[in-house]
C-alpha cells in the first residue's frame, strides 16, 4: 500500500468522510482525564460543526483508541492508524505519549494535536505537531500574577524531583526568573512518603512566594504537611488547581492556596463555555479541568478539515495562526512555535454545603501569561 | 537540630508503617516460604473497607476510626484466609508456584480494584486529632505518627506472643519441611496454614487502613507502592524474624529518610543497604542461617 | 484377645502406580510382628497406607474402628505412632522443637524418652537436620515413644546405624514391647529373631507368608530362600549386620 | 494425596525449584529424528513469518488488519520481539534456575543505552549498537558477580534492588539524559531510511524477526553446549558440582551475562520499533511480565517461552479491545467490571494456568498431544505411568 | 601418582568447632598412595565431617589438609576435585532431573577441561560420553542410561555415585556408606568394584562403611573415630581386637 495523494487514500473515502483517529486513555491511571477530554471533544465536535458531524459535506469519522496510559500500545495505536492512511491523529492525556506520538507525526507526515499533556517540550517539537490544551510555562506564569512585581522577590518551587517538576522549575526559572526574581526550589525526592523535614526546609527558605508543583496521590499528605508546619504562615502558596476529584486532597488547607486555574466550569462565562457545559451535561456528565481540551481539539480538527482536506501541509498551515473563540474566550494557535495562547485564572476553594467549590478570582488574559517562542 | 528530631520522629512513624505493611509479609514468608506478592491487595482492600465504614459512619469521630481499623483487619483476614483455602492449599511446598500464583492474583485484583473504586485516590479523613501536631524539642511531630508506632508496637507484641506461646510457629515451620510427616505426627497442618495467612492478611488489613491515614488517601496502587518496602524490610531484617523486620523497618526508614532529606537519594540508600545486607549476611540481619 | 491392627484386602498406590495388592494380615495386641521382605516389596507402602500417607483402598480396622477413610492426622491421633524409614526429621527445627512438636497427650512422657536418649537432652538446642544419623534416627523413635499409643509402626530403625547401636535400639524397642504392640520392618534378621514374635512377610506387593512365631520361619531354611533371597542360621555372631537380608527386588505387582 | 519424595526437601529452604524439565540424556541416541523434525518445523516457521508481510492474511480478532498492514506488523514485531525477550529470561530460570527479579535492566540497558548514545554522539547504528551491548555486557557481569554471590530469594531480592536502582535513575533524569518519566525519543538522524516511518514497518518486523531467530539460536546453542549442561547441573544439585571440580558461579555467571546481552539486543530492536524509550522498560512491572510469559508458556521449554511471549502480547492487546467493546459495556455490573479490566483477565488466567497447567502452554500442547496418541481402548492409568511420562522430551515439541 | 615416599592425603592436626561445639578434634593421619583405608565409628562420631573437611565443603578451625604433598587447607571445593579429589554422599546426591548418563558425563568433563565452554557440545561420539558409558557398564546400569537419575531405586542410585567417580578419574577418593541401602546380593559386585578402583587404578581410598564384612574385606587399615577424635588407626585384626573399639563401637553381638 503506498500512501496515498490526496483525495484518493482511504481518509477520504466513499462519500466524502475524514478519518481522524483519537488516542486516550480509556482505562489506566489516567482514566478520568481520559473522560473529560472525550466528552469534551464531542461537545467541541458537535459545536463546531452545527450538529452535523459534517465539514462541507465530509464527514468526520472519528474513531477511538484506548492507550491505557501505555506508551507501547499508543505507538502501535498510531502506526496502526498512519498504516490505514489516517491523516489527522489526535489525543493523549500523557505528556510521555504526546511526545511519541509527535515524534510519529514528524515520521510519517500526519497531523497531530496533543490532549491534555502539559509538556512544554511539544511546543515547536515538529511542524505536524500541534496541542488543544494548557503548557506548564502558562501555568508557571499564571503563578506570578500572584505578587505584584516580582522584582527582587525571592520565588521557592516546591516540587517532586522528577521530570514534571524539574519541568516547572525551569519553567519557574524562566517565567518568573526573567521577570526579575530570584528562583530557589525545595525538590522533594520522588518516592519520599514523608513531607514533613521538607515543609520544614521550604519554611526555613524564607520565600516571598511558593509555587507549588505537585501531582498524583501524595498531594493530600503534601499539603497537610504544609499546613501544619505553617509554610501558610510564611508566604502565599500557588498551585494549579486540578479536577474535581482533587479537591478533598487539599484538606484543610484548601481555603488558604492561591489557585492558578486552566479551567474550572463557569470560569470563562462565556456563550462558547456555556455551549460546552450544556452539551456535557446532556450526556450526563460533569464539566471538568480538561474538557475544555478536548472541545478545542475538536475545533482544531474541523478548521484543519475545513481548510486543509486531506492535505496534511494545507491542514498545518490552516492552523497556524488560527484565532477563534473557544469555551475558554479568545484562543490562538502561535504560527511560529503552535503554542497555544488562551486566557488563565486565579482561583480559590470555598467551601459550600460541606464540599470545596472553586471560585473565580481573576482572569489572566492570555497575553500575560504568553509562553517564550520556542526556538 | 530540630530537623534532626523531626527527621527521626517522623523516620520512626515510617519505619512503623513499614513494620505494619511488612509485618504480615514476613510472618508468611518466613513460616511458610511463601513471598507473597499479594499482600499489597490484601492491604488496598484493607484499606478501601476502611474508607467504607467511614464514609457510611461519619468520618471524623474516633469510633469511627476503630471500627474502621477492625473492619478493614476483617476484611484483610477474610481475603487472605481466602487466597490460602482456594489457591495456595493446592500448592504446598511448590514455593514457584506459589510466588506465581501470587503474582497473578497481584496483577488482578490491583485491575478489579481500578474497576470498582476507580484509578483515581481517595482521600481520607480522620479524626480531627490527627491533623494536629505534638511538639517535641521544637519539632512539631504529626499526631498520626504515633498511632502508627503504638499500633505497631502492638502488633509486634502480639505476634511475638503467637509465635512463642501457640505451637503454631513450629508447626508451621516443620510443615514448610515436609508436610506428610507433620500430618504424622496428628496434626492438621492445613489448618496451621490458614491460620497463619488470615493472621497476615489481617495485619495487611490493619497496615492498610493506617496507612491510608498516613498518606491521607487510598488508591488501587496503594499497597503496591509499599509492598517493595515490605520486601525489603523483610529480607533485610532476616527470614522468618519479626524482630529483625521490626529492627529493619526502624532502620530502613530512618536511613530512607535522612538520606532523602540531606541528598535527595533515599531510595538508592534503602537498596544499596539491601545489596550490602544480602552480599554480606545472606540470612538477613536476624535471620536464621539455613 | 483382639488384635488391636486388622488389614484386609488392602491396596495401595504411588503416583497411580498400585503398589500394594490384597494385603491382609493382623497385628496382635501385644509384641512385636515383623512385617518382611526383600527391597521394594511394599513394607513401607503398607505402612503409609495404613496411616493414610499414600491412597489406598480396602479395609483398616485399629482396635475395632475402620480407619481406612479418616484423614492421617485423625487416624495418629487415635493412638498410632509412627516411625518412617529415613528418620524424617525436621532438620530446620531442633531438637527440641522436633519433640515438642511430636507431643500430643496431654502429659507427654518427657522423662521416659530423656532417660532412654540422655544424648537429646544434650543436643536439644542443636538443629535436628545437622545431627547424625544414629542421632536422627533417635529423635524419630522419641517422637512415638513420648505419647501413649495403642500401637506403634516402626520402619527400619536400624538402618544405617552403627553396630553398637542397633543394640541399643533393639533393647529400646524390646523395652516399648511390653506396654505396647508394635509392628516393625527390619532387614535386620538379627534383630527380628531377637525381637520378633509373629511375622507377615511380604513378596511382590502381596502377603506370602504369615507366621505366628517368627522364630520359626527364620529357621525355615526354604522359606526364607525364596522369600527373602537369604538364610541366616542365627549362628553368624556379629556380622552380616544391617541391611543384609535381601537380595533382588522382587518383581513389582501387576506388570 | 500427601507423598513426599525425599528429593523435594531441600524446596523447603526457600530455594528456586528446579524448573520440571529434564535435560535430554538420550538426546544422542533417540532424539536425533526429533531434532530434524524440530529444526525442520522451526525453519518452516521462520520462512512462513518472513513472508507474511508479503501476504494478505487475515486474522480476525486477533490482527487489527490484514498481514501486510503496518498494524498487523507493528503487533507481530512486538510479539516476536517479546517473545525472544522472554526466551533471554529463559535463559536465567528455564537453563539455569535463576530467579530475577532485575532482568528489565538489561532490556532497558539496551533500550536506553542506544537511545542516548544515538542522541549523544554523532555515529552511525550499527556502531551505536556495539558499543550499547559492550555497556550491557559490563553492567551485567558487575551486577551478576556480586548478586550471584546469594542464591534462591536473596538473589532475586538482590536484583530486584539492582533493577530497582535502575530504574530510579532513568526516572531521575541525570543531566537530563534519560527524559524521566517522559522517556526519550529516537534520534532518527543517523538511522538509515529504511527503518524510520511506518511505510517501513514491515522493515522493522523482519528485524524484529531477525532477532527473534538470532536469540533463539543463541540460546539453543548454549543450553546444548557443555555450559548448557553444566549451567543446567548446577540448577539441579550445586555442591554436587562443585564436588566434580567445577565452579558453579562461573557457570551462573555465564548464563546470566549471556541473558543479559540477548535482552539488551532485544531492547535496542524495540527502541527501533517503538522509536522511543520509556521507563516501563527498566521497570519491575516488566521483569513481571516476562515471568508471567515464561510460565504461561512453560517454565524450561524454549518454544514454551517463545509462545508466551506471543500469547501474553496478543492477549494484552485484544483484552483492550474487548474491555472497550460493545458486549462489555451492556453486561451488568458485576461482570462488566472485571470484564473490562485486561489485567484482571490477564492475571487470572495466569493463576488457572499455574494452578492447572503446570506444564504452561507447551505442557498442555504436548499433554494433549500423548492423549490423543494414546491407541483407543487402552487401558488408562496402568499404560502410561509416571516414570514414561516424564522421559517423553521436553525439549522439541 | 605422588612419589611412594609422600604420602596421598595427610590430614594434620585437624579440628571443627561449630557455634562452641567441638565436633572434630587434633586428627592426625596420613595415608600413603594406593592404599585403602576404612573408616569407622559410632554414629555422630564425625566421619562425615572429617570427609567434608577433607572435600572442602567445611573449612576446619584448626590444622591443616594435605593433597598429594600441596596444603589445601583453604582451597575451594572445586580446586581440590580438580587436584584429583574425588568423593561420594552418604545419601545419595545426584543431579534427580538429569538423564543418567549426563550425570556421569558430567563427571567425565568435568576433569578433561572445556567444561564451561560454550563452543563445544556433548555427543554421543566425544570422549566423555565413551568414558561415562563405560562406566555405566562397569557398574551394571547401561540400561538406565536415559531414565531421569531421581526417578531410580535406592540401590541403582548408590551405583551411579560411584560410576561418577569412576569417571571422574581420581586418584583420591572419599567414600561415604557406598553401600547403605544397596540390597545385599549387589554388594559383593560393588566391593569388587571398588576393589577395582583401587588395585587396578592405584587409587587412594578412605571410605567410611558400617557393614564390617565389607571394610574388614577391603582395607588395609582402619581408623576408628569416636566423639570427634581418631580413636585408633591400624590392621584391621589389630583395630578389632582392640577393647575400646570393642565398646564404644560394636558393642555385644546381638
Ligand atoms: N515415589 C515413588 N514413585 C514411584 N514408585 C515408588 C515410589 N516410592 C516407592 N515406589 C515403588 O513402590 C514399591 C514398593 O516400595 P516400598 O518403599 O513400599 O518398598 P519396601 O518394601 O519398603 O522396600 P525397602 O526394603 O527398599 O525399604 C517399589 O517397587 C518402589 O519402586
Ligand atoms: N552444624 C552443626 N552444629 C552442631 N553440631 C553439628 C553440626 N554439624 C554436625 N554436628 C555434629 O557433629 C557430629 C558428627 O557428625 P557426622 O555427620 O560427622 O557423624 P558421622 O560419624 O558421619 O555419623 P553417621 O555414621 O551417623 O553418619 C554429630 O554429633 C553432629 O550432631
Ligand atoms: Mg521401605
Ligand atoms: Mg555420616
Amino acid at each position: 500500500p503506498t500512501p496515498g495523494s490526496a483525495g484518493s487514500g482511504s481518509a477520504t473515502d466513499g462519500a466524502g468522510s475524514v478519518n481522524v483517529g483519537i488516542v486516550y486513555s480509556k482505562t489506566g491511571p489516567l482514566a478520568a482525564y481520559g473522560e473529560a477530554y472525550y466528552e469534551g471533544l464531542q461537545a467541541g465536535i458537535d459545536y463546531a460543526t452545527g450538529g452535523t458531524g459534517e465539514v462541507d459535506g465530509t464527514k468526520l469519522n472519528l474513531t477511538y483508541h484506548d492507550d491505557g496510559g501505555d506508551p507501547d500500545k499508543a505507538v502501535s495505536v498510531a502506526k496502526d492508524l498512519i498504516g490505514q492512511d489516517y491523516k489527522i491523529l489526535a489525543g493523549t492525556v500523557v505528556s510521555g505519549i504526546a511526545l511519541k506520538l509527535a515524534e510519529q507525526a514528524a515520521q510519517n507526515k500526519v497531523l497531530y494535536i496533543s490532549g491534555p499533556a502539559a509538556t512544554d517540550a511539544i511546543q515547536g517539537i515538529n511542524k505536524y505537531t500541534f496541542r488543544s490544551g494548557r503548557q506548564s510555562l502558562q501555568d508557571v506564569a499564571t503563578a506570578g500574577t500572584f505578587v505584584d512585581d516580582l522584582k527582587g522577590k525571592k520565588v521557592v518551587v516546591f516540587a517532586q524531583d522528577n521530570a514534571f517538576g524539574q519541568g516547572n522549575l525551569a519553567a519557574v526559572k524562566a517565567a518568573l526568573g526573567g521577570k526579575g526574581a530570584t528562583v530557589d526550589s525545595v525538590l522533594v525526592p520522588e518516592d519520599a512518603t514523608e513531607f514533613t523535614p521538607f515543609a520544614r526546609q521550604l519554611i526555613d527558605a524564607k520565600p516571598d512566594l511558593v509555587f507549588a508543583a505537585w501531582a498524583g496521590a501524595s498531594s493530600g499528605s503534601m499539603w497537610q504537611a504544609l499546613n501544619q508546619q505553617g509554610a501558610f504562615d510564611a508566604a502565599p502558596i500557588v498551585t494549579g488547581l486540578g479536577d474535581a476529584a482533587t479537591f478533598g486532597a487539599y484538606g484543610a488547607a484548601a481555603g488558604k492556596i492561591s489557585f492558578l486555574n486552566h479551567y474550572f466550569p463557569g470560569a470563562a462565562g462565556n456563550d462558547v463555555e456555556k455551549a460546552m457545559i450544556a452539551a456535557v451535561e446532556k450526556a450526563g456528565k460533569k464539566p471538568d479541568l480538561f474538557t475544555p481540551d478536548g472541545f478545542v481539539a475538536g475545533q482544531l480538527i474541523v478548521q484543519a478539515v475545513k481548510e486543509g482536506g486531506s492535505d496534511v501541509d494545507a491542514m498545518v498551515s490552516a492552523l497556524e495562526g488560527y484565532s477563534f473563540d473557544g469555551p475558554k474566550g479568545r484562543t490562538s494557535v502561535r504560527a511560529s512555535d503552535h503554542a497555544l495562547l488562551q486566557d488563565m485564572y486565579q482561583a480559590k476553594l470555598v467551601e459550600k454545603d460541606g464540599a470545596w467549590t472553586p471560585e473565580l478570582v481573576e482572569v489572566v488574559p492570555s497575553d500575560t501569561v504568553a509562553p517564550a517562542e520556542a526556538k | 537540630m530540630s530537623t534532626v528530631i523531626l527527621l527521626a520522629a517522623t523516620g520512626l512513624g515510617l519505619g512503623a508503617l513499614y513494620f505494619l505493611v511488612a509485618s504480615g509479609l514476613s510472618l508468611i514468608y518466613g513460616l511458610m516460604g511463601v513471598l507473597n506478592f499479594a499482600h499489597g491487595s490484601f492491604l488496598t482492600l484493607g484499606a478501601f473497607a476502611g474508607w467504607e465504614v467511614a464514609r457510611r459512619t461519619g468520618a471524623d469521630s474516633w469510633w469511627t476510626f476503630l471500627l474502621s481499623i477492625l473492619i478493614g483487619a476483617a476484611v484483610g483476614a477474610l481475603f487472605a484466609a481466602f487466597t490460602e483455602f482456594v489457591l495456595i492449599r493446592r500448592l504446598y511446598q511448590r514455593h514457584i508456584e506459589q510466588v506465581l500464583i501470587t503474582v497473578g492474583l497481584a496483577l488482578a485484583t490491583v485491575a478489579l480494584f481500578e474497576g470498582i473504586w476507580g484509578t483515581d485516590p481517595v482521600f481520607i479523613q480522620g479524626p480531627a486529632w490527627f491533623k494536629d501536631t505534638t511538639e517535641l524539642l521544637g519539632a512539631r511531630i504529626p499526631n498520626d505518627r504515633f498511632v502508627c508506632i503504638i499500633a505497631a508496637v502492638l502488633v509486634l507484641l502480639a505476634m511475638v506472643l503467637f509465635l512463642k506461646r501457640t505451637r503454631y510457629g513450629m508447626i508451621i515451620r516443620a510443615g514448610v519441611e515436609n508436610r506428610s510427616m507433620v500430618t504424622a505426627l496428628g496434626i492438621d497442618v492445613r489448618k496451621a496454614f490458614t491460620l497463619v495467612f488470615t493472621i497476615g492478611g489481617a495485619a495487611a488489613g490493619l497496615g492498610g487502613v493506617l496507612a491510608s491515614h498516613y498518606f491521607g488517601y487510598v488508591s488501587p496502587l496503594l499497597g503496591g507502592s509499599l509492598l517493595i518496602f515490605a520486601f525489603i524490610v523483610t529480607v533485610i531484617g532476616g527470614l522468618g524474624s519479626l524482630t529483625g523486620a521490626a529492627v529493619a523497618s526502624v532502620a530502613v526508614a530512618l536511613l530512607q529518610q535522612f538520606a532523602n532529606f540531606y541528598f535527595g537519594l533515599g531510595d538508592l540508600a534503602v537498596v544499596l543497604a539491601l545489596a550490602l545486607v544480602l552480599l554480606f549476611r545472606p540470612a538477613g540481619l536476624l535471620g536464621r542461617k539455613s | 484377645m483382639k488384635p488391636i491392627l486388622n488389614i484386609a484386602g488392602l491396596n495401595a498406590f504411588i503416583a497411580g502406580q498400585q503398589v500394594i495388592e490384597d494385603v491382609s494380615f493382623s497385628v496382635p495386641a501385644t509384641g512385636i510382628t515383623a512385617l518382611l521382605g526383600r527391597n521394594g516389596v511394599g513394607k513401607t507402602s503398607t505402612i503409609k497406607a495404613i496411616i493414610g500417607l499414600i491412597g489406598r483402598t480396602g479395609t483398616v480396622e485399629l482396635d475395632g474402628q475402620r480407619i481406612e477413610k479418616e484423614e492421617t492426622h485423625r487416624i495418629i491421633r487415635r493412638g498410632v505412632g509412627y516411625v518412617p524409614e529415613d528418620r524424617e526429621v525436621f532438620s530446620k527445627l531442633t531438637v527440641a522443637e522436633n519433640l515438642k512438636l511430636a507431643e500430643r497427650d496431654a502429659h507427654p512422657r518427657r522423662q521416659l524418652v530423656e532417660e532412654l536418649f540422655p544424648d537429646l537432652v544434650k543436643r536439644s538446642g542443636q538443629l535436628a537436620g545437622t545431627l547424625s544419623g544414629g542421632q536422627q534416627q533417635m529423635v524419630s523413635l522419641a517422637r512415638a515413644l513420648l505419647n501413649e499409643n495403642k500401637v506403634l509402626l516402626i520402619d527400619e530403625p536400624t538402618k544405617g546405624l552403627a553396630p553398637k547401636i542397633v543394640q541399643e535400639v533393639a533393647d529400646t524397642l524390646a523395652q516399648a514391647a511390653a506396654t505396647v504392640p508394635i509392628l516393625l520392618v527390619e532387614q535386620n534378621l538379627q534383630v527380628v529373631r531377637q525381637l520378633a514374635d509373629g511375622a507377615v512377610v511380604l513378596s511382590g506387593g502381596r502377603v506370602a507368608h504369615t507366621a505366628d512365631s517368627a522364630a520359626d520361619f527364620l529357621a525355615d531354611e526354604d522359606l526364607t530362600r525364596r522369600l527373602l533371597g537369604v538364610h541366616d542360621d542365627g549362628a553368624g555372631a556379629a556380622a552380616p549386620a544391617a541391611g543384609s537380608g535381601a537380595g533382588e527386588p522382587a518383581p513389582e505387582v501387576a506388570r | 494425596m500427601t507423598t513426599t519424595r525425599t528429593e523435594n526437601a531441600g524446596l523447603a529452604a526457600g530455594s528456586p525449584a528446579p524448573s520440571p524439565r529434564r535435560l535430554r540424556g538420550g538426546k544422542d541416541s533417540d532424539g536425533g529424528r526429533r531434532k530434524l523434525l524440530g529444526i525442520g518445523g522451526g525453519l518452516a516457521a521462520v520462512v512462513l513469518l518472513a513472508l507474511l508481510p508479503l501476504l494478505n492474511l487475515s486474522l480476525p480478532g486477533i490482527l487489527p488488519g490484514p498481514t501486510y498492514t503496518p498494524g498487523s506488523l507493528q503487533l507481530l514485531a512486538m510479539c516476536l520481539l517479546m517473545a525472544a525477550a522472554a526466551l533471554s529470561y529463559h535463559m536465567l530460570l528455564g537453563v539455569a534456575g535463576l530467579l530475577s527479579f532485575g532482568h528489565a535492566l538489561y532490556f532497558g540497558a539496551g533500550v536506553y543505552g542506544l537511545a542516548v548514545i544515538l542522541s549523544n554522539l554523532q555515529i552511525p547504528l550499527l556502531p551505536a549498537m556495539g558499543l550499547t551491548l559492550l555497556v550491557v555486557v559490563i553492567l551485567a557481569h558487575v551486577v551478576g558477580s556480586i548478586s550471584l554471590r546469594v542464591g534462591g530469594i536473596p538473589f532475586a531480592m538482590v536484583t530486584l534492588a539492582f533493577a530497582q536502582a535502575g530504574s530510579v535513575m532513568v526516572r531521575r533524569n541525570p543531566g537530563g539524559t534519560t527524559g524521566g518519566e517522559e522517556g526519550l525519543a529516537l534520534d532518527t538522524a543517523n538511522l538509515p531510511d529504511f527503518l524510520v516511518g511506518v511505510a517501513n514497518t514491515r522493515n522493522l518486523y523482519w528485524l524484529a524477526l531477525a532477532a527473534l531467530v538470532l536469540v533463539f539460536a543463541a540460546v539453543s546453542w548454549i543450553q546444548y553446549s557443555r555450559a548448557g549442561h553444566v549451567a543446567a547441573a548446577v540448577r539441579e544439585n550445586e555442591l554436587r558440582v562443585r564436588v566434580l571440580g567445577l565452579q558453579p558461579y562461573l557457570a551462573k555467571l555465564l548464563v546470566f551475562v549471556a541473558g543479559a546481552l540477548m535482552a539488551g539486543l532485544v531492547g535496542m530492536v524495540y527502541l527501533l520499533l517503538q522509536s522511543g524509550a520509556v521507563p516501563r522498560a527498566v521497570s519491575s512491572d516488566f521483569t513481571i511480565t516476562l515471568l508471567v510469559m515464561v510460565v504461561l508458556g512453560g517454565v524450561g521449554s524454549r518454544w514454551g517461552a517463545v509462545a508466551g511471549g506471543i500469547f501474553y502480547t496478543l492477549l494484552d492487546q485484544r483484552l483492550t479491545a474487548l474491555a472497550n467493546s460493545e458486549a462489555v459495556a451492556g453486561l451488568p455490573d458485576v461482570l462488566r467490571i472485571p470484564l473490562s479490566e485486561p489485567l484482571f483477565i490477564l492475571g487470572t488466567l495466569f493463576i488457572l494456568v499455574v494452578l492447572f497447567l503446570p506444564g504452561g502452554i507447551t505442557g498442555g500442547i504436548r499433554g494433549a498431544a500423548r492423549r490423543f496418541a494414546r491407541p483407543r481402548g487402552g487401558q488408562p492409568g496402568r499404560t502410561a505411568t509416571a516414570a514414561t511420562a516424564r522421559q517423553i522430551p521436553e525439549e522439541q515439541a | 601418582m605422588s612419589s611412594p615416599a609422600r604420602p596421598a592425603l595427610a590430614v594434620d592436626g585437624a579440628g571443627l568447632k561449630i557455634g562452641g561445639a567441638r565436633i572434630l578434634e587434633d586428627v592426625r593421619f596420613e595415608v600413603a598412595a594406593g592404599e585403602m583405608v576404612g573408616v569407622i565409628g559410632p554414629n555422630g562420631a564425625g566421619k562425615t565431617t572429617l570427609f567434608n573437611l577433607i572435600s572442602g565443603v567445611l573449612r576446619p578451625t584448626e590444622g591443616r589438609i594435605v593433597l598429594g604433598g600441596a596444603d589445601v587447607t583453604g582451597a575451594s571445593i572445586h580446586a581440590r576435585a580438580r587436584a584429583g579429589l574425588g568423593r561420594t554422599f552418604q545419601t545419595s546426591s545426584l543431579f534427580p532431573q538429569l538423564s543418567v548418563l549426563e550425570n556421569v558425563r558430567l563427571a567425565a568433563q568435568a576433569r578433561r577441561g572445556g567444561s564451561l565452554s560454550v563452543l563445544k557440545f556433548p555427543r554421543s561420539a566425544d570422549e566423555a560420553t565413551r568414558v561415562a558409558r563405560e562406566n555405566l557398564a562397569e557398574v551394571g546400569l547401561q540400561d538406565k542410561a536415559a531414565t531421569a537419575a531421581g526417578d531410580l531405586a535406592h540401590g541403582d542410585k548408590r551405583k551411579v555415585e560411584i560410576a561418577m567417580l569412576l569417571a571422574a578419574d581420581p586418584s583420591v577418593i572419599l567414600l561415604d556408606e557406598p553401600m547403605a541401602g544397596v540390597a545385599s546380593g549387589d554388594v559383593p559386585s560393588l566391593s569388587a568394584i571398588i576393589r577395582r578402583m583401587h588395585r587396578d587404578r592405584g587409587c587412594t581410598v578412605l571410605m567410611v562403611e558400617h557393614h564390617m564384612d565389607v571394610v574388614l574385606g577391603l582395607v588395609d587399615r582402619v581408623a576408628v573415630m569416636h566423639h570427634g577424635k581418631l580413636l585408633a588407626i591400624d590392621t584391621p585384626d589389630a583395630v578389632m581386637a582392640n577393647p575400646t573399639v570393642q565398646s564404644a563401637y560394636l558393642g555385644e553381638p546381638v
